[in-house]
């Protein structure tokens, strides 16, 4: 079955961003596929690389581009709600005159209709937030 | 994928929900899942919004967003049936426990009861939660 | 002693437990998305017109109109405030708490 | 059709709404601070209890155990999934609604 | 800043007190405001901490968030009289309506009605909410 | 008469620092002091540089800015939950061994001491959340 994820919040502050993965790494590893986990609100806080969470608790954004890695995940973050929350890549950076990135690997900024098309693409659409 | 829901041109129809259940201004999620119904309108889905809870506070008349510095998205919502999307769905309950009527909203609704909402909800493939 | 609410009351639990907890002779302002609490109509007016007969109870006037509201509608004995009248309210009062 | 709940019902309108609104049959199930409504000997258990009678009610073991709770503790009726159940209720069901 | 709120050393004692009245996990405010308890323990003021609504579920006996993969800071409420942080209230309304005795507790509390919470709150000069 | 603010939420998602910022500033146009604005939580947000938001929506953080080199405000954002977040400045990539900055002028990182010093030196503490 294929699911596209949706994650309305940013890492720490809500739980949503943990369930998400944990629900995400529960239905590859089901073998389901994930077609898009798209990142909306302040949930574009997830893709920034500059994070360094406490030692002894988990590294979210880290944890996201791992099981992008192992499972060739889509990782989209909106760019309208990436521009009022400052996360750059560097097509962004040049397009807003931005001084520096802040995005992390594996992620991408792209638009709205990326959301649109994971909910036409798969069979469920999960949605996580606060 | 079934015939009825393939266009003449292969693209597929679904019916997408976006449920809005929170007041505008307090928080981002009014304006931003305006945006997401704006784009996904060029995708010619079979689109239908709800409004419940606190959603309804959405469409009331009169907003005037001046002196808290913030932007009056509330005309939006009549330029929706530009993009044809036209089915606007009121909560009964939700409405009358807030002291609200029709009269109240800035573009024409369905006011829908308990029932006819949960049969309009069951009846969708993708729905939106903001 | 100032409370601040800035949640409805329809969708969170912040201002009955306000509510519970203020003294009687304490102020209360209803902001952000509290404001709701504040219009006639509805199904917590009665619960606010009988907080108004020990508590002093404000309404911040931005809040309202940007939602659509105006000052007509306030119930009788809520005071409309604007974010000066906030600040006069804060230095007014010994301490504030808000109820997030 | 699968609901999911986040919120406690203590601090928030999500269940109640849900609850309202799901039809006879649907699956619901209570996730992150959801969970308390799962729990025996709350003011919210016997709305839950009246719920199971025409719904089938779900909650997430990974979030009970981190708040301190046991499966012991749950609700006859309700049934306790791990993430994987979770992944399972959301396949099975044609579509699902996040009240968040 | 009137005379006994002078230390001999020459700096100001404050009562204050952190209102504690969200879940854990599903937000990171618990943990957070424990965080600002413990830095502050340091500036040697009068510290009182209520745990009222749902932060009364912040002290529950046996949280264990392996199979979430968050950390548990549950443990720290124990440390926290080695900070000399000692008065802990509960609210007595929100522990019952949760069907919590002190016993299912991490650390032990003063369970206060909702008249000694209430003059507990006007007792205070700052009040952190979180 | 002297306030301290603290700032619990990050731009756009709620009003709380939209709030925050008229209340400083309503505060300060009448003659009050405001002897710092501390972002906690998901407030850190506020005080990066990278945000572009719509051209007719307020610019959230530049507005912070204005308003701090108007009155010399100390704007603090806090360390801990800058690292969670990834709000940086110089010291914390080098520190933390990042390879950019976020940070926005006049905002500044540094230790929830400086919250516990807010408390104890004002006169009132606001604190503006969700």
């Amino acid at each position: 079955m294929k699911f596209a994820i949706q994650v309305n919040e940013g890492p720490y502050q809500h739980q949503a961003s943990d369930t998400a993965y944990q629900f995400t790494k529960a239905a590859l590893e089901k073998g389901h596929e994930v077609f898009r986990v798209f990142f909306y609100h302040d949930g574009v806080n997830n893709g920034t690389r500059l994070t360094t969470p406490p030692q002894d608790d988990r590294h979210i954004t880290n944890r996201w581009i791992d099981l992008a890695e192992k499972y060739k995940l889509d990782l989209v973050v909106c760019v309208a709600a990436a521009q009022r929350r400052g996360i750059v890549d560097d097509d962004e950076m040049k397009r807003q005159g931005k001084d520096a990135t802040n995005i992390a690997p594996q992620f991408r900024i792209s638009g709205l209709g990326q959301l649109i098309e994971a909910g036409i693409q798969s069979d469920r659409l999960m949605v996580f937030g606060d | 994928m079934n015939e009825d829901e393939m266009m003449e041109e292969g693209g597929t129809i679904k019916k997408f929900l976006y449920v809005n259940r929170r007041a505008p201004y307090g928080s981002v999620y009014a304006l931003e899942s305006l945006e997401v119904v704006l784009i996904g309108a060029a995708f010619e889905q079979d689109v239908s919004m709800a409004f419940v809870d606190d959603g309804v506070y959405q469409l009331k008349k009169g907003q005037d967003t001046k002196d808290v510095d913030m932007k009056n998205f509330s005309p939006t919502y009549r330029a929706l049936e530009m993009y044809d999307v036209e089915k606007l769905y009121v909560d009964k309950a939700s409405m009358d426990a807030r002291g609200l009527t029709e009269e109240d909203f800035v573009v024409p609704v369905e006011v829908l009861s308990t029932e006819q909402l949960a049969e309009l909800m069951e009846d969708q493939e993708v729905i939106l939660s903001f | 002693m100032l409370h601040t609410v800035n949640k409805s009351p329809f969708e969170k639990n912040s201002l009955d437990t306000c509510m519970r907890l203020a003294k009687a002779g304490s102020a209360i302002l209803l902001i952000e998305d509290g404001v709701y609490a504040a219009i006639k109509g509805t199904e917590v007016e009665a619960k606010m017109k009988a907080a108004a007969g020990d508590k002093k109870l404000y309404v911040l006037g931005p809040d309202i109109k940007a939602r659509g509201l105006d000052e007509g509608q306030v119930i009788d004995g809520i005071t409309v405030v604007d974010y000066g009248g906030f600040v006069d309210l804060a230095a007014e009062n010994d301490k504030v708490q808000a109820w997030l």
